[in-house]
């Protein structure tokens, strides 16, 4: 179980490979990976996307939640990365990787773990487009999806 | 007590952190964000829409009924939009 | 939108880049790999898969399936990767990936084409494990996680 | 008409295809796999539980009153395991 804040880029497919190679008890993998979008009232100018964390907070609450899903779902390993600073459309942004014997499992855990870090875990998107800024504001059907995990 | 401010929240108030020592009386999280709003123009302005104002103790969300105590580490910042 | 059935193994990362590379209009992407687990009930000796199936049917009612899911959700694109043969514990069986703007439909996606897959997709699975020989039985479990996308 | 057998089904029969001419009033998936468990006792071992066989005809899933006719790709298969 790990996870890792970060400004580096990760690579989905080499973290995958290290999650399952030898294990012969995992039967689904799930990777779930994040990327900036076109800003959709983007202007002419370079699009450009910074997002701000609050670090000592986010590792500490990710464990936390890493934690809440290996309780909730029978998971062999799990992953998370989320990436800080500056980032361009086309960039990854995070990546979650759910592992387990049953594949409803791996999807479920990735799903909560997605809908958790979009409503809790504290980062924030700049997006700046030529001159413009904008601090992107929070969505009400984020605040749903994740409340499907309250029960 | 230590307070930090995030994106819209640190640009707003023009700073990312302060040291403080609000009075005795200041026991609560809705105590704090009350006395912190008669501190600058800004402080007030940016603190208004309880909406957009999300509070941490100790790195923990918090609710405003939750306890602040000398020491602590509070952490103000509109909702998060990560992910 | 591709439909691949083939003996070889595949190589997730490489499929996931060439999906996302150059793209800005993609936010989410869910990739969901299957693999071989030890037998429950294995014995001592070799454990091998080897996986049936019914060619002409498979490639046909896969490309169908695809039609579907880019029906039912705004995908951006779509892989289904399916081997057959041989296969030993910890060798890759299945790959789906599924790519939106939006990460809702991502994870649905891949969990109804997955769900398909194990209740419609004409593969059979013979498990050896030294001298003992057993096809595998389909389970009750699978056809209720099927059953969830017929509204 | 052109009969395919996978898997187990293929094991019990003892062949994985052949080329069969039923009579005409075989008009039915269901007329078809009665009319095939009289081609041997193979035949009727391995179609005798219904819950054990899927049909296709032409490549796609059949029902029971599903036609076959004269040129019809039909198989026969126990319940999938992929995925």
């Amino acid at each position: 179980m790990t996870v890792r804040v970060q400004r580096e880029d990760f690579d989905t497919g080499k973290e995958l490979d290290r999650m399952t190679a030898g294990q012969t008890q995992i039967g689904a993998v799930v990777t779930f990976t994040g990327l900036v979008r076109d800003f959709a009232d983007a202007k002419d100018g370079v699009q450009r996307m910074t997002l701000e964390h609050y670090p000592g907070m986010t590792q500490r609450q990710l464990e936390t939640i890493v934690a809440e899903a290996r309780h909730r779902w029978p998971l062999d390993d799990c992953l998370v990365i989320h990436r800080y600073g500056e980032l361009m459309p086309g960039d990854r942004i995070v990546l979650v990787i759910t592992a387990s014997a049953h594949r409803q499992a791996a999807f479920e855990a990735g799903a909560f773990l997605v809908d958790w870090l979009k409503t809790k875990a504290p980062f924030w998107k700049l997006e700046e487009d030529g001159g413009q800024r904008r601090w992107v504001e929070a969505k009400a059907s984020d605040d749903e999806a994740a409340s499907r995990w309250n029960r | 007590m230590r307070v930090l401010y995030f994106a819209l929240l640190r640009e707003r108030i023009g700073m990312a952190e302060e040291e403080i020592s609000p009075p005795a009386e200041v026991r609560t999280v809705a105590d704090l964000v009350i006395w912190l709003r008669g501190r600058s123009e800004q402080h007030d302005a940016a603190l208004a829409n309880p909406t957009m104002v999300r509070v941490a103790v100790n790195q923990d969300y918090a609710q405003p009924s939750d306890a602040v105590r000398p020491g602590d580490e509070i952490a103000l910042f509109p909702p998060v939009t990560g992910g």
